[in-house]
This record gives structure tokens, sequence and C-alpha cells, in this order.
């Protein structure tokens, strides 16, 4: 009788319709709410997208460092955001205090301007990069390197409490004082504005109206970040480090076994990632000119949530996952609700969640014993 | 094939043209099989070959791509796993799956959540009903282990039990929730022939005991060969051969894909060499 | 019916102390700001026991808690705020019928949903979310007619005993509304896997605190008055209201994790696969879980909004969600002791001590001590500082060994048992 | 002697695995543990490639002490480990994990060299070697396993049941290999849940009871030694 009644073969419906139409609505939702202000103003629409860009671009910097963290040791590295504040930090001393970015011009005097600024911005990105990549070394050692065996919720819990740590160490009036603080760039912005044509914007005036304006910030944020974004490819792909890096991530006994050393393997992953976020941090003051102790907090999680969206553990993913993320926060920020951006954010990501659990990049999950 | 059983019985477990896919790549292909009430069905064939994907699908874990898979004239499809677990069916694990950090008790009470007889309210109000019931259920619970002689370690921690105690536990909480058809993966890996042998005993008695009928997935041949009554091959998701342990051991084109003609000679050479010292 | 010596050793001297801070109070002995820091140590106690129940028994990650503990929190604030503010039941009227009619049309949608086979989870979602709305609508709607009858009936009560009344509503209705929100959140986000699921609850969280800072501009609750904060709101969480809260929590976690139900809900977080072949339909284990969890969230909250009279949403801030589980990891996860002891000294050592040992002008290094202590703990014991330890009453008692029932059974069972040589 | 264990114990938590043991490989041989499930075998083995660490006791290979050395050191000084289940990196192609296991190799040639010789013992490894790891069918993972364990030149090999899980038709040409394998001078020290194969083709064996060495011999006694055939070839 149970078994009769259980018996509804019949009855199996093929509901995926009313999932897909409510996936169809929110979607024609948000392009109408879009595309019915872009339409009056395309050049304002157009605007958003770089704006989103150059977001998107510093999100991935900072994205390719969890999502490598987290394919090789599984933990959601919540300091990293932090890092990312750090490398800021750093290079707002190198150019604001210590003038790093002037160096070539005062060794070699005689040395055109437009090269010493390069050299020297190059020389303040890297500089960043290098101190972030300790800082992550020396976290990884002390805090989550003795937790390797213990609970993963442990090594989140220090993860978290690091994060803290570096927050509120710089907020101490004698470190970095609780407030915001104007970043001094290293070059000085130069804008261009499209309208007929390609033209120099000069300083103190407003671009005709109607056209779209982009800065040399943005094409170095894009230059350093696709640089950098093959750089690590290249590294994970091709070098010994790379492929040790994720046989690592696959198996640690097993990479052991073959001799390499998976505790280094592991620092490395760290302090590259950490590289990243620094440089990011570079960037993201110079594009967005003021630090402050906080600032790692928002940016670092939209970065984390872009790479759970490309699929946490795959760097292609954190890429497109960042770009998305990017496009994502100006389009809402611009056309729907600015103070609903960040909810905007994440509900896409629980929505892309939904329909492929482990990211657009992710793996699908293994097949079960 | 003569060795069917009459096949005016009613099916057990009647698989037909089930196919799964993953991602394009096809692990089980068109199978077939009939289990018919009493049986001990073997399923053999080499790792990757898609056995353990079948029980995956008969216990509703996997969705099958394509085919029909029908407990006692009920279409299993679209079923949850733990509806199936209800209507009769259970088995046990080719790592085991234990509960790990529970008790030998609990593990076995588990089984019986779906008879509890008490609601969640009831529960947390303490009423009598749930006493009653509790006491019940948790009498019955260790009676039955009694019934597998483990009473006595009701209040160990699963995950500490040596291996061989882990298997029969999870023999036994497969059991608890009473099902008709059991079906066992790999339940010999990892033991030796002594308790291999004990397992196979062990595999009888319940069989009468309970009244089952099982399917059992297995690599080494003197379990197969010993206790199954009808064996079904597979290599590549598809079936390559089927009938009784002498069909079987003298089929050329299992012989080709899976059992080699030289591991009968090994066999061969051992059994002489033992006569020798005999 | 017979009281075991546990149940006394573990309720005498437990009540007891909350008598003991009642009196101690009332004498004034204990100050204000003390009994302040107790009430939410109790507050965070309830807090961390929902989400032990949904992280340490039921394995699922959550990072949510935050957000049900702030709707909690608000609704709660609400009802009793148009209570003694606007002098109107309108409140508790309208969240009361909110809160019925949606669970009625949760109800009706499950069902549906059982009928309807191999629905998917975002159709499944879909329908909820209908039903929803449509609930939500209707009760809104016949509220209206409600509202001045049930306000007229509570003016003819004493004052003070109908605020009780409404307080007490107010507290078990910021449950209810974060358990219902919980419901249909975690439909189709409990299929996620763990990490997944613990991004998508602490996503939950940051959308609870920017609705917040918006409440009211686009949720349209002027009185809450969005990222100013929301002042005006009762004091009465008194010390007992906490007190009998708390220990009706802890019964209901106790008395259910010593059920059935409560060994379901373990064996999910032990072995999904195996749970499923023992025949436990896990998600509606976890769907259970999550909603009682964020139900004492809610309750929670509610009390919390009433101990300051004034809420923020910075309170609800999504790095303060992991206060919950900091404090579950501390107490070890799944011991209900643990949970509540480290609760307490969570508050009253971060938002007591640390305030009162740190000299002026050094009050920003608590949140570098804080999170040094953390990883030194951390470091020190990382299962927590009471690992698994129980107090005997909420422990689970092994029953005695069975006794088969004839004396020459037990020697044929052995025999008749093979695979025993080993 | 090129490995010497003396004497080693290992405890798990509270768990005392290895309870003592001692056992010797010489160069050129092929060595097999066998016993029940549970008796230590893998955890002798694992203690052996530094994965372990044992409470007391000494691993002396070539005459030096490697005992606590770790697992990604001992590597270097010529023993590696095919470990049980294969575990080979699935989302690595073929080439790849080979390449993984000549991680310690520092010099180009020598690595195509030992490719070479991996892929004369397993040519069905040259035709896939640009498949992924995962997508290989359970023989061939086997064979790639043994294969990038051989990728470091070692002096001693470490099989952990090579047979596991595997068509009594592949079990028959993995052994094959492994006594090729053998004959071109890599001594072998086999763990095996099948007695009787690991036994046809070992010159010495150790049977392991509960964490201790309990019989030992040449394969030939072993075999029929009438403890060893009753427990563990199963003869009735």
């Amino acid at each position: 009788m149970e078994h009769e009644r259980l018996n509804f073969k019949d009855r199996i419906i093929k509901g995926k319709w009313i999932g897909k139409l409510f996936l169809v609505m929110i979607a024609l939702l948000a392009i109408w709410g879009i595309g019915s202000k872009a339409i009056y103003n395309p050049q304002l629409f157009i605007q958003q997208i770089i704006n989103g860009l150059q977001l998107g671009f510093v999100y991935a910097l900072i994205a390719l460092g969890y999502t490598m963290v987290y394919g090789i040791v599984r933990l959601i590295n919540f300091a990293h955001g932090d890092v990312f504040m750090v490398g800021a930090m750093v290079s707002y001393f190198a150019v604001g205090v210590f003038h790093l970015q002037q160096w070539p011009s005062a060794v070699f005097p005689g040395i055109p301007l437009y090269l010493s600024l390069t050299i020297g911005t190059i020389t303040v990105i890297l500089l960043s990069m290098i101190v972030c990549a300790i800082l992550a070394m020396v976290i990884e050692k002390i805090a989550y390197k003795p937790l390797r065996n213990a609970p993963r919720i442990s090594a989140l819990i220090t993860a978290i409490g690091m994060s803290f740590f570096l927050e509120y160490f710089g907020a101490l009036p004698f470190v970095f004082t609780p407030n915001f603080i104007p970043y001094k760039r290293p070059f000085d912005i130069v804008t261009w504005y499209v309208n007929n044509g390609v033209h120099q914007l000069q300083a103190g005036k407003a671009p005709p109206q109607g056209s779209v304006i982009f800065s040399n910030i943005l094409l170095i944020i894009v230059l350093v970040t696709i640089i950098l974004v093959l750089a690590l490819t290249y590294i994970v792909q091709r070098t010994k480090v790379g492929k040790a890096m994720r046989a690592s991530s696959y198996d640690k006994a097993t990479s052991r076994l073959m001799g390499i050393n998976v505790d280094g393997i592991i620092s490395i992953t760290f302090a590259i990632g950490a590289a990243l976020a620094g440089a990011g941090g570079v960037l993201y003051a110079t594009a967005y000119p003021s630090v402050f102790f906080w600032m790692g907090m928002i940016p670092g999680l939209k970065a984390f949530i872009a790479a759970v969206l490309g699929g946490i553990g795959s760097i292609p993913g954190a890429f497109v996952g960042a770009l998305i993320m990017g496009q994502a926060e100006v389009l809402a920020a611009g056309y729907i609700s600015t103070p609903m951006r960040d909810a905007i954010s994440f509900s896409i990501l629980i929505l892309v969640l939904l329909i492929r659990p482990t990211g657009i990049f992710g793996e699908p999950e293994a097949e079960k014993a | 094939m003569t060795d069917q059983p009459d096949p005016t019985l009613q099916t057990m477990l009647e698989i037909k043209g089930l196919t799964k896919e993953f991602g394009g790549l096809k692990a089980v292909n068109n199978f077939d099989m009939e289990i018919y009430p009493g049986e001990l069905v073997g399923l053999i064939g080499p790792n990757g070959a898609g056995k353990t994907t079948i029980f995956n699908l008969i216990t509703g874990i996997y969705v099958p791509t394509r085919g029909i898979i029908r407990f006692k004239n009920t279409n299993l499809m679209g079923f949850q796993p733990h509806e199936i677990t209800q209507m009769g069916i259970a088995r046990t694990f080719q790592n085991i799956r234990l509960f790990p950090n529970l008790t030998v008790l609990d593990n076995v009470r588990i089984a019986y959540h779906i008879h509890a007889g008490y609601s969640m309210v009831d529960a947390i109000l303490h009423n009598r009903r749930y006493d009653q019931q509790e006491k019940a259920l948790t009498e019955k619970a260790q009676e039955f282990l009694s019934v597998f002689n483990m009473h006595t370690r009701q209040g160990e921690i699963a995950k500490n039990l040596p291996y061989g105690e882990q298997r029969r536990l999870e023999i036994a909480r497969a059991l608890a929730a009473s099902p008709e058809l059991l079906l066992l993966d790999e339940p010999a890996a990892g033991m030796n022939p002594k308790e291999v042998a004990e397992l196979m005993d062990l595999i009888h008695f319940i069989r009468e005991r309970f009244n089952l009928t099982i399917l059992l997935i297995e690599h080494q041949m003197r379990v197969v060969m010993g206790i199954c009554e009808r064996i079904t091959v597979m290599d590549f998701g598809e079936v390559i051969a089927r009938g009784t342990p002498e069909v079987i051991q003298n089929d050329e084109k299992v012989i080709e894909a899976y059992l080699g003609r030289g591991a009968a000679a090994i066999s061969q050479q051992l059994r002489e060499k033992r006569s020798h010292v005999a | 019916m017979k009281i075991q010596r546990s149940t006394l050793a573990f309720w005498v001297p437990f009540i007891g102390l909350l008598v003991l801070v009642q009196v101690l109070s009332s004498v004034g002995i204990l100050s204000n700001f003390w009994v302040t820091l107790l009430k939410i140590g109790a507050v965070m106690s309830i807090i961390c026991l929902g989400l032990n129940l949904i992280y340490g028994f039921n394995g699922q990650f959550s990072l949510g808690q935050w957000g049900f503990y702030a709707i909690g929190a608000y609704a709660g604030a609400d009802i009793t705020y148009r209570w003694t503010q606007l002098h109107s039941a309108s409140g508790l009227v309208v969240v009361l019928l909110v809160v019925l009619l949606v669970a009625l049309a949760f109800i009706l949608v499950s069902k549906l949903m059982s009928r309807l086979r191999g629905l998917d989870t975002l159709s499944g979602f879909t329908l909820y979310i209908i039903g929803l709305l449509m609930a939500a609508v209707i009760a809104i709607f016949i509220g209206r007619y409600l509202i001045n009858p049930i306000t007229n009936l509570l003016n003819l009560l004493p004052l003070n005993i109908a605020s009780q009344i409404v307080f007490f509503f107010a507290v078990l209705l910021g449950g209810g509304v974060a358990a219902e929100v919980s419901y249909i959140f975690g439909f189709p986000v409990l299929t996620l896997g763990s990490d997944y699921f613990g991004i998508a609850t602490l996503g939950f969280s940051i959308i609870v605190k920017v609705l917040l800072d918006n409440s009211d501009t686009l949720l349209g609750f002027e009185e809450m008055k969005g990222a100013r904060g929301m002042i005006g709101i009762p004091k009465m969480t008194s010390w007992i209201w906490v007190s009998i809260f708390l220990v009706i929590v802890i019964i209901v976690t106790r008395n259910l994790l010593h059920s059935t139900h409560g060994r379901a809900i373990i064996s999910v977080r032990e072995d999904e696969i195996a749970a499923k072949a023992m025949g436990i339909n896990i998600s509606q284990q976890k769907t259970i879980t999550f909603v009682l969890g964020s139900f004492f969230a809610g309750l929670a909250g509610a009390l919390y909004a009433h101990v300051n009279g004034f809420l923020h949403p910075n309170t609800f801030s999504f790095i303060k969600t992991f206060d919950p589980m900091i404090i579950i990891v501390f107490g070890g996860l799944g011991s209900v002791t643990g949970t509540v002891a480290a609760a307490f000294t969570w508050a009253l050592v971060l938002e007591g001590l640390l305030r009162l040992v740190l000299p002026q002008g050094f009050e920003t290094w608590r949140y570098v001590i804080y999170p040094l202590l953390l990883l030194v703990l951390m470091l020190l014991r990382p299962q927590g500082l009471f690992g698994t330890f129980e107090f005997p009453y909420l422990r689970q008692i092994l029953p005695p060994i069975f006794q088969p029932r004839n004396s020459a059974k037990p020697t044929e069972t052995v025999n008749e048992i093979p695979g025993d040589g080993a | 002697m090129l490995l010497n264990v003396k004497e080693l114990n290992v405890f798990y938590g509270a768990i005392h695995a290895l309870q003592g043991i001692s056992f010797s490989i010489n160069q050129g041989e092929i060595v097999t543990l066998i016993g029940a499930n549970g008796a230590g075998k893998s955890t002798t083995l694992n203690t052996v490639s530094g994965i372990l660490r044992p409470r007391s006791g000494k691993i002396f290979f070539n005459e030096k002490d490697i005992t606590l050395t770790p697992a990604e050191e001992i590597v270097r000084f010529g023993i590696c480990q095919a470990p049980e289940g294969r575990k080979i990196f699935a989302t690595l192609t073929v080439l790849e994990n080979l390449e993984m296991g000549a991680y310690t190799q520092k010099n180009k040639k020598d690595i195509n060299d030992s490719l070479e010789i991996v892929f004369q013992h397993f040519p069905r490894l040259k035709e896939r070697q640009n498949q992924l790891g995962g997508t290989l069918s359970g023989g061939e993972q086997q064979m790639l396993a043994i294969g990038r364990a051989l990728m470091s030149r070692p002096h001693l090999l470490l099989l952990d049941e090579p047979s596991m899980g595997l068509s009594p038709i592949l079990v028959e040409e993995i052994f094959n290999i492994i006594q090729d394998i053998n004959s071109q001078g890599t001594s072998i020290l086999l763990v095996e849940q099948n007695a009787q194969m690991a036994l046809s083709v070992a010159h010495r064996g150790y049977v392991l009871e509960t964490g201790k060495v309990a019989i030992s011999g040449e394969c030939t006694e072993l075999i029929n030694n009438p403890q060893v055939a009753h427990a563990y070839l199963g003869a009735h």
C-alpha cells in the first residue's frame, strides 16, 4: 500500500521552467533597470563600463591570492584583504614620505622625467609586493602552519584574528591612525576624453558634454594586472614550482613522497598571492587616492566573492569573476541603487552558486563513493 | 541462459537499460539485471568498471541518465535516497562509512530513526511518549547489537573499533534499517583469508536469519565464486558476461578481460606446493 | 516523575547563580554596567547555542547567524516601539499575522512540493517566494482591520502587564520572523557544499546589514531610521527575562539532542551519504536545524534590542558575524556547557575587563589584544576550552549493557555468530 | 645491506601501531611485507618514507641513519614510494605527473633518460602522456604511480598494495613489470594484501601481525609454512 501511494512515476514533472522563469524575470528586471536609463545616455554607460573595468582589474589581483591560497590549503584567508591594505600603506610611505618614485632622477640627474617616473613607480610597486610577500609568509608561519593538522575551522579563526590584528594595529595612533589619509600618487594623472577622437584633457577643465573620459591610471592598472596575471599563469602552468603547487594542492602527502617540500610550496603560494595583493594595493590607492586602516576589508570581500563566483581554486575563474564583480558593482551603483550595491553583488553570487554550485570555472564535485 | 531462476517469480530488483553519464563519459551503459527474492548475486569487474556507480544509482544517490530501476514493481525514479532506504534497500560502502564520532549504539539507533515513533515536539517536551518510545527503540537497538555480539561494546566510539569490527558494525547498521535487499560494496576489501572466511560465514548467517536478498560487489574471486549463486561481470560500464560461477570461470571473454590465464596457473602452482607440504 | 541527581546537580547551582545575580543587582552590589554585560552574555549564549546546533551538531558552516540576530532585533524592537511610542499594537498584530500566514503558506507550498517530484531548487524557491509574498500581502490587508480592536483589548489590561505581554510576544515574534526568513533562505542555500554555504550565509549577513542601513528609505520603516540608528526602544529586557529564555533554550537544545531527532541531526554532520543510506532525510534535518538555530538567534536579537534601547546597523556589521563562530569554537564545538561558558566569558572579558583594564587613551588596543588572545588560545587549544566536556545533565547517558533474557543465550549467540574470532 | 630497520615503534595517538619491527633489505632484492589489515604494513612503509615519525627505533639506508629525516628529504637519498590507492595527481597530465616524480632531479638529461626508461616499462603511458591523470583507467593509474616513483631513480622502490582494486589480469601484468624493474637493479619493498602474488615474486618475506614481525624467511619457505598458508594463502 505504502509503495503504491508513493508510486508517482507519472507525476514527476519537469518543473524547471518555474526556476528558469524566475531567473529570466530577474535578468529582465536588471536589463530594464540598466537599459532604460543607459539608452538616454550611452556615453555615461560606456563610462561606467570603463570604471567597472578599472575596479575589476584591481579586484582580480586580490582575488588571485584568495583563490591560490584556498586551492592549496583550503583556507579562506580573511587576512588577505588586509595584506592588500598593507601594500597600499607601504606605497603611501614610500611615495609620500620617502619620495621613492623620484630615486632615478636623484641618482641619474640627466634622465628624462617620464623614464624616471616609470622606473620609480615600478620600484614602488615592487617594494609593496616584496613587503606583502614577506608579511604573508610570516603570517603563514606563525598563524596557519602550526594548525595545519587541526580542524579547518581553527585556521579560519586565526585568519579572522590575523585580519583584526592587522587592521587595528594599523589603526593605532603611532602606526597609522584611524583616519582617512590622502594618498599622493607617484605620478601625475593624465586624463583623455573621447569625443570625435581622443584628446588630452587640460587640467582644471571639464570635458565637453557627452564625452567618455579615461586616465593613464586605467591604462596602468590594466597593463600591470595583465602582466602579473600572465606571469602567474606561466609560473603555475609551466615552471617546476607551479607544477609542484598544483600537485600539492591536489595531494599533500603524495607530493612529499615525490620529494616536494610542501611547506615551502605553501609558503611560496602565500607569498605570490600576497605580492599580487600588494601590487593591487598600490594601484587601488593610486586610482582612489586615500588610504586608511579599513580599506582592505570591502575590496578584500569583493575580491573574495569574485574568487568564489569564478570557482574558488581556479585562476582564470578568479580573473573572470573579478571582472564580473567590477562591472556588477559599478552598474548596480550607477543604475539600480547605490546603497544596495554590496547586497546586489552578493545576491549575484548566491544566484550563481545556485545554478553552478562550485562557481563558473569550478570543478564539478567529484564522484562520491 | 539455462541457469536463470524460474521466470514466473516476481523480481526483487529489476534494472533495464540503465545508463549514467558523467560529463559525456558513460560510467554505466545499458546495464540490465534481475534479482529474485532470496538470491545472492555477485557483481564483479575491474576498478572503474561502474560497479559502485550502479549501487549509487540503485540507492538514489545518483539520478540515472536513462533506464529503469524497479524494486518490487516500484519504479525508483524520482525517489530520494532516504525514501529508497525506507522502502527496504540498505547498503554498505566500499570504504566504511560509519558515523565515526558516535558510539556503536548510536550508530545502530540512527538506523531506527525512521521508525522512532515520536515527534520532535515530544522530544523537546520529554513527555511520556518520548520516554516510552525512546526506551523501546534503545532496547531494540541493544538487542540487535547482541545478535551481532557487539552489545558489550555499545559505548565505544565507532572510529576506535578495529577494522574488522567496523565492517561488522556497518553491516549490522544496514540491517537495522530492516531491508529486504542488501547491497554490499566490497565487504572483503582489506581482509586476510581468515577474516574473509569469517565474513563469508557472516553473510550466509544474516541471509538466513533476516531473510535477505543480497547483491554483492567484490574483487576477491574466492568470495564471489564461493558464495554467489549468480554473477554479472562488468567492464567499461557494460555487462560482458553473466551466469553461475562455473560458467563465469570458463567464459572466454571474462578470462580475456578480467581473470587472465596466468592467475589460474599461479593458483594451481600454489595449490601443488601446498599439497606437497601436506 | 523521578528526578535524577544529575538533573538537580545541574539546575540547582545554575538557577541559583541566575537568582544570585538578580538579588545582587536589586540590592545594588552589582552595578548596572556589569548587569548589562551579563545580559549580553546571556543573549550571546542564546545565539551561540543556536549556531552550535547548526555548525557544532549539524555541521553546516553558517556565518548568517548575525543576520538573523539583526532581523530578530529589529522585528522585536519595532513591535515594542510602536506599542510604547505610538500607543498602537500595529506592530504586534501585523507581525503576528505575517508570521502565522507565512507559516501557513510555507506548509502549503511544501505540501505541493512533495507532490511535484523532481522539482529543482530554484523553482521550489520561486514557489516559496510567491507564497511568502501572497501571505504577507493578505496579512497586511487583514491586519489593518485588527489593529484597533486589539489595541483596545490590550488597553483594558493594566499598562504594565500589557507591556510585558507585548514584550513577550515581541521576543517570540523576533525569533519567528528570523526562523521564517531562515527557512526561505535556507531552502536553496542548504543544498550548497560546506564552504559555499558559509559564503552564501556571510552574504546574507551583509545583505541584511545593507537593508538595515536603508530601512527607512528602501524598506519603508520610518521608525527604524536607517543608518542613523533606532532609538526609543523600551529597555524591557530584565535579567529575569533573559534568564528565563536562556533556561528554555538550554532545555530545548538538550532535549532535542538526546532524542532520535538529535541523533539524526548529528548523523548529517558525521557522514551525509551514510545518513542518506540510513533513511534519513538530510535536507529536512538541515532545514530543521537551521531554522531552529536561527529562531534562537532571532530571540536573542529581540532580547538584545531591549537591553540598551538603541539599535544601529553597525552593530550588525558582517565583521561581528564571526563573533558567535569564535565563541562556539572556543567553547568547544558540540558542547552546550562550553558554549554558554565561552559566551559569558567573551562578554565579560572583551566588553568588560579589557575596557576597565586598559588605561585612558589605550582603548584602541582592545582590538589589538583581542586577536592576539584569539591566536594564542587557538594555538594552545585548537579543540576549544571545553572540548567536548558536558555537565552530566547535558551529557547523553548510555543505557546499561543489554542482558539477553535467558542466560544460556549469550554463549549461544557467540557460537552462532561467525567472525568474532579476530 | 641496503635498508636496515631496527626495533621500530610507531604510535597513532594512544594506539601502538608498530611494536618493535625489525627487517632488512639487501641490494637487488624484492622483500615483501604481508599481513592482515591493521597489522602495520602501510605504517611501516610510511615510516620508512618519512611520512610518519617513529617514537623509537632506527632506520639505516646504505649504512646512513635516516630515521627522522622528513619525507621530502628521503627521496633524495634514493627511496621512493608508490603509495596505496595510487594517489596520482588527477589534475595534472601524465607527463606532469612523471615530472613531479623527478622533482628532486636537477639534470634535464637525467630526467629525459628516466622518462625513456619509464616509457619502456609502460608504453601505454607514452601514448597517454598529455592526458589528465584522472582520466586514466585503474590499471593505467597504477602504472603511472609506479612510473612516477621510478622517475626519481630510486635505489629502493616502496610499493604499497599495487594490486589493490585491479582485475586479476592486470595484477599479473603489474607483477611482471615489478619483476622487470627489479631485474634492472632496483630493490623493492612490496606491501601486499594479495599474499599469494607477493610471495610468488619476492625473494624474502616478513609476515606482520598486530604490529610485530611474526614469521620471516625466504618466500619459498613461507609458502610452505603451514601457518602462513592457513592464514594468508587461504588454504583450508
